[in-house]
């Protein structure tokens, strides 16, 4: 068979014990990526990451077009957690362009950015749960984060790529009823996702399969440089929204999950804690929100940035989200650099697959809360 | 913004080289102030601080001393990871500035924090990417959690790491024949 | 006896879930409703007016011919073309509008936002399907036409589970 | 002129009706009506009420209802009616459709989703047969390297073995079982032996990773969980003294064995839920580890045939549980009586009245069985299906370690219970109960 192939393309000879297995992106477990696992038995050897299928170049992109066209784009790259995606790019604009933001535009920003955080983490949480085999955890969370969808439709005009963000402010302010269409869904949703607890997170065979796969330690999370609920399952207490909170955050009471063990039980634990935290920083926020007021600063057409550049970072659902902007004078931005949570994560997967069993690799590999589309941008 | 400021020790290029507002003399932010008189003091003329804003430093380092440079951010001011390596092409200065962000968990003083560390490397106009001299010796061994962002800006832009032990494609295809695609002479179609 | 005592738990709550009511919204009989009639801008406060972002709606006594829903939508997808139209209108010397790509719209508003003269705002109607791309783009004729939308379905929040009546 | 069917034209239609219609009355009248009479000529036929049923008797009861009743009641008592319709391979089948049928309304339900809906009108009810008939039409795709022959006959033998299963169950007294053998409970474990075998056969032949890795897993799974098997149901062999598994229920005429051996039953039931591959045993399917396990590489209707074995085993294992420790058919009596005066009168419609000599077609005390024995299957399927919305897939070596150290234990302590009420004397061959 060999002979007969063209030069160049040979078949990979088989070693007597380790098989090289091509996890994704057409095996139902992957996602959008390819993980190339050798395999020797039930034993992973080396695992090698292999991302960059659904990579769409938004960097190159933003540099061709003026800092307010860049909005619908830039929220791409992780359509459910949208707002988050393009708050620190709002926030370096602001800076580039020095634009102060009015008040209630701030609270609003808050609460949109933190209903889309819990309809991110639902969704992950669904696929999260699939993958370790329990259809109900995928059911429910997908049916539960229709709540927020929701409100959030009714807020922003769209049911995930809201493009609601913009320098200066919001697009539009929340319709008649706001707060009480919002909280009544915060607290339905609440009340449902404690209901996960039973089924889901003090499931013994949950407990028995996640407990001890891949554990983090604490130095080898900050080593790695991973960051949102990776770093926090490892025991570092560090959140943007406390560290350095941007728009109203100090003004708001944020608790800081961390848990000690660094193990996917605990990793897939803090997103659902987090998720009940800011079911509680949506009820301050609505309570402490001035009640009418501008939401917008007027821009001009099209504004030209300054000669600077800007660092900006906000807490998004899967870790801290930066976003390095290079400015020249010019309507368009020089550089724009995303530094998203998932890349960062990314490092952890061929550290924390070797020598594990082939068994514990969904529920390592998406328990460090990874996105594909954000990670390749 | 406002509180953008050169230091008098810097170099007069730098402030053309940097895309630079004007400066207005302010008081500079005193913590950050001290970090950045801590690198002055200890490394003189081979670092340039090109700003000091309230939580965020930037210094320029040339690529003889980045290894050595980091070094001291490791392990005297606790720096302890990147958050993200970018490189910014500038086609008519002739180099490509590779910027590393730092930040730090250990510390929690420096949470807010952020050490941009840049550090700049010769740019070709025929890029030939890992056989040309667009070279940089490669952080990795300092910070490891740079090894994927590196391998990124290697793809992106070309640069080489020297001392990466995995310099291979990361995103783009393994067919991608064309010019680093984040350089400017890049262009996209129809644009 | 932990274990056992979680096995049960997890047992029981599975058990009194096939009490609760099923939450799917069955689509083509239900379809959700929104609030106001769509996203509309508003140029003198620079804030839009909350609504759901779907087809457009264009009037074609407002409209100028000023280019800059197709200026707007230059960055983004490049759906909106100016084409003329056989309408003699004072304010429209040019006698062009714009005529929408469904293919392409993301939906985004930004050209809602960029009309000054409140010509352009976006409707509730988001069942824009067609056999052909051709069958997708609007013109301006079409655009001109006020959706009949039937929306009426919203959440009944109950003890026993959510459903959309 | 509709948008699906452009060319469509009534016209045609009705000709093609009539043309199909005419072709098959002439076949039927020339090649069908004659193959039937010489067939019935050849065929030695039974004799009924005494007389032989030539083919124009036959022909006859066509006719003429009540004398067909005879005819069924023979044709009831062959071995080809037990084997192929009720208490062998159609009865199972029809058990398991329905627990398709209801472990995907039931799932559905459990996770505040509609399930199968429309197809069918009342609740998707049809959803099965159209997915069947899908299944029927697809095409049956073949690795290029697999061993063919073995890799066609896997789900073939599959279907087979787990209908070989299902014979040996009995389902309502009098002698209702196919194959009614002494060695019963053994002739069962032997028939389960089979599965791993097929299984790594299959995987094997196809020549593909993740088969093979899905069928290495099942083979350790199905080895590992036979022991517990084997060894929880000796408790009940202990205390009944008999393998044969009719008498085995006719020991339980007072009292159940679960209610004695519980632990003994629960090591089965889960040992059961490992055989039979299902949530939280199903690694062997683990779809986001290897796809989907050995079950990769099969297409069309082989897959389908392999999820009807699956079923028919699940089906199976229930009606082994029950009637180890469940008591079988044994139940109060709740089935009412035939009516008398339909056997007396006949029914009277009008002038007429039709009279059924030989009913009823079967007597109270077995269909009175049979519903026991349904209801307490469908019970017991009902916590088989339960955890697969409950419970997320377990890892190897958990499973593993269940079966080796906890389940072998267990069955254990099982056997010195059954030991000890048997040398107690309160149970077993004289005891007090």
């Amino acid at each position: 068979m060999t002979a007969q192939l063209p030069p160049g393309l040979e078949i990979e000879k088989l070693d007597e014990r380790i098989m090289t297995l091509n996890v994704g992106p057409q095996h139902p477990g992957s996602g959008h990526m390819r993980l190339i696992v050798k395999v020797d038995g039930d034993y992973i050897v080396s695992c090698d990451p292999d991302p960059g299928y659904v990579h769409r170049g938004e960097e190159k992109m933003a540099e061709y077009r003026n800092y307010i066209t860049n909005i619908p784009h830039l929220e791409r790259p992780v359509i459910h957690d949208s707002c988050n995606v393009l708050y620190p790019y709002c926030l370096g604009v602001e800076e580039i362009l020095g634009l102060e933001v009015p008040e209630r535009a701030k609270y609003l920003r808050v609460i949109a950015s933190e209903l889309n955080r819990c309809v991110y983490t639902q969704y992950w949480l669904a696929i999260y749960g699939i993958f370790l085999g329990h259809s109900t955890m995928f059911m429910w969370p997908a049916g539960d984060r229709e709540f927020l969808i929701d409100a959030l439709e009714k807020m922003t005009g769209a049911r995930v790529t809201h493009a609601y963000f913009v320098p200066g402010g919001i697009r539009n302010d929340v319709p008649a009823n706001f707060e009480d269409m919002v909280l009544r869904r915060v607290d339905y949703f609440e009340k449902r996702i404690k209901e996960y607890a039973a089924i889901f997170y003090d499931n013994p065979i949950l407990i028995s399969r996640t407990r001890d796969a891949g554990v983090l330690s604490r130095e080898d999370a900050i080593r790695l440089g991973t960051t949102g609920s990776t770093l926090r399952a490892s025991g570092v207490d560090f959140d943007l929204r406390t560290k350095e909170p941007y728009d109203v955050y100090e003004e708001l009471d944020v608790k800081v999950n961390t848990l000690k063990a660094g193990d996917s039980y605990a990793r897939s634990k803090i997103p659902w804690l987090d998720m009940l935290e800011s079911c509680n920083i949506i009820r301050q926020a609505v309570q402490k929100m001035p009640k009418s007021g501008s939401v917008r600063v007027k821009l001009k057409p099209n504004p030209k940035g300054g000669n600077t550049e800007v660092y900006k970072r906000v807490e998004s659902g899967r870790g801290s989200l930066g976003c390095y902007i290079v400015s020249d004078s010019k309507p368009e931005p020089y550089r724009v650099k995303m530094s998203v949570g998932s890349f960062r994560n990314l490092i952890c997967m061929p550290y924390l697959l070797k020598g594990e069993k082939l068994g514990n690799m969904p529920a390592v590999y998406w328990s460090l809360n990874y996105w594909p589309v954000e990670a390749d941008r | 913004m406002s509180t953008e400021e050169t230091k008098p020790a810097a170099p007069a290029e730098s402030k053309e080289t940097k895309p630079v507002a004007k400066a207005e003399p302010k008081e500079l932010p005193a913590f950050e102030k001290s970090i950045s008189d801590k690198l002055e003091k200890k490394f003189g003329s081979k670092t340039t601080i090109e700003f000091v804003k309230p939580t965020r430093i930037r210094v320029k380092v040339n690529k003889e001393n980045v290894l050595e440079v980091a070094k001291f951010i490791r392990d005297e001011l606790h720096f302890d990871h990147a958050e993200s390596v970018s490189g910014v092409d500038y086609p008519s200065k002739k180099e490509i500035e590779v910027v590393y962000h730092l930040g730090s968990y250990t510390d929690p003083d420096l949470a807010k924090q952020i050490l941009t560390l840049v550090t700049s490397a010769t740019r070709e106009e025929n890029p030939n990417p890992g056989n040309d001299s667009t070279r940089l010796p490669s952080l990795r061994e300092i910070f490891y959690s740079v090894e994927f962002h590196e391998r990124e800006c290697f793809e992106m832009l070309g640069v080489f790491f020297e001392g990466h032990p995995d310099n291979r494609r990361l995103l783009l295809p393994e067919d991608w024949a064309d010019l680093p695609p984040m350089r400017k002479d890049f262009k996209i179609k129809g644009r | 006896m932990g274990t056992a005592t979680g096995i049960i738990k997890a047992l029981n709550s599975g058990i009194k879930h096939l009490a609760v009511k099923r939450f799917t919204l069955r689509y083509p009989e239900q379809k959700l409703k929104f609030v106001g009639d769509g996203y509309q801008f508003d140029p003198t406060t620079g804030v839009g007016i909350a609504g759901y972002k779907g087809r457009h709606m264009l009037f074609h006594d407002k409209c100028t011919g000023c280019n800059l829903c197709s200026i707007a939508c230059e960055g983004v997808a490049e759906a909106i073309a100016m084409v003329k139209v056989q309408e003699d209108w004072k304010h429209n010397k040019k006698s062009i509008m714009p005529q929408i790509d469904y293919g392409k719209c993301v939906f985004c508003g930004l050209c809602v936002d960029a009309c000054p003269f409140y010509a352009l705002y976006m409707t509730n109607d988001y069942e824009l399907s067609s056999f052909t791309k051709e069958g997708l783009i609007y013109t301006p004729a079409q655009l001109q036409v006020k959706p009949d939308v039937q929306q009426d379905a919203e959440f009944v929040f109950s003890d026993r589970g959510t459903t959309h009546g | 002129m509709s948008a699906i069917a452009p060319k469509f034209r009534l016209g045609y239609f009705l000709k093609s009706i009539l043309d199909n219609t005419f072709w098959g009355i002439i076949l039927l009248t020339l090649v069908g009506i004659p193959l039937v009479m010489m067939l019935l000529f050849y065929l030695e036929l039974p004799v009924i009420n005494g007389k032989l049923l030539s083919p124009y008797l036959a022909f006859t009861t066509l006719a003429d209802p009540s004398r067909q009743i005879p005819l069924i009641k023979s044709l009831m008592q062959t071995d080809f009616f037990r084997i192929a319709a009720f208490p062998g391979f159609g009865f199972a089948a029809l058990v398991a459709a329905g627990t398709i049928f209801v472990e995907r309304k039931m799932l559905a339900k459990l996770q505040l989703r509609v399930g199968p809906f429309y197809c069918g009108k009342i609740e998707g009810i049809l959803q099965l047969m159209s997915d069947g008939i899908k299944l029927l039409s697809k095409e049956i795709i073949i690795p290029a390297k697999a061993d063919k022959p073995i890799f066609w006959a896997a789900p073939v033998l599959f279907v087979a073995t787990a209908a070989a299963f299902v014979s040996l169950i009995p389902a309502a007294g009098n002698g209702w079982v196919v194959a009614n053998v002494d060695v019963g409970i053994i002739a069962v474990f032997a028939v389960i032996g089979f599965f791993p075998v097929i299984t790594v056969l299959s995987s094997w032949s196809a020549n593909s990773k993740f088969p093979f890795i899905g069928g290495i897993r099942a083979l350790h799974q199905m080895v590992s969980f036979e022991i517990p098997l084997i060894l929880s149901v000796l408790g009940v062999v202990i205390l009944t003294g008999t393998l044969n598994l009719t008498e085995i229920v006719e020991s339980q005429h007072t009292y159940w064995w679960i209610v004695f051996l519980p632990i003994g039953a629960i090591v089965f039931f889960i040992a059961m839920l490992a055989e039979l591959e299902r949530i939280p045993f199903d690694l062997p399917e683990a779809e986001s580890e290897i796809v989907a396990g050995w079950l990769t590489e099969f297409s069309g209707m082989m897959y389908g045939l392999v999820q009807l074995g699956s079923y028919l085993k699940l089906y199976a294992f229930a009606a082994l549980f029950v009637v180890l420790f469940l008591g079988g058919w044994n139940g109060p009596n709740v089935w009412p009586p035939f009516p008398a005066e339909i056997i007396e009168k006949g029914i009277e419609m009008g002038p007429i009245t039709a009279r059924f000599p030989g009913l009823p077609l079967l007597d109270q005390q077995m269909l009175n069985d049979v519903l026991w024995f349904v209801i307490k299957v469908v019970g017991v399927i009902f916590f088989i299906l339960l955890p697969r919305g409950v419970f997320p897939r377990i890892r190897i070596d958990l499973l593993l370690h269940i079966g080796w150290y906890k389940l072998i234990g267990l069955s254990f302590v099982n056997i010195f219970i059954a030991l000890g009420l048997l040398y107690a004397g309160v149970l077993g061959p004289g005891g007090i109960l």
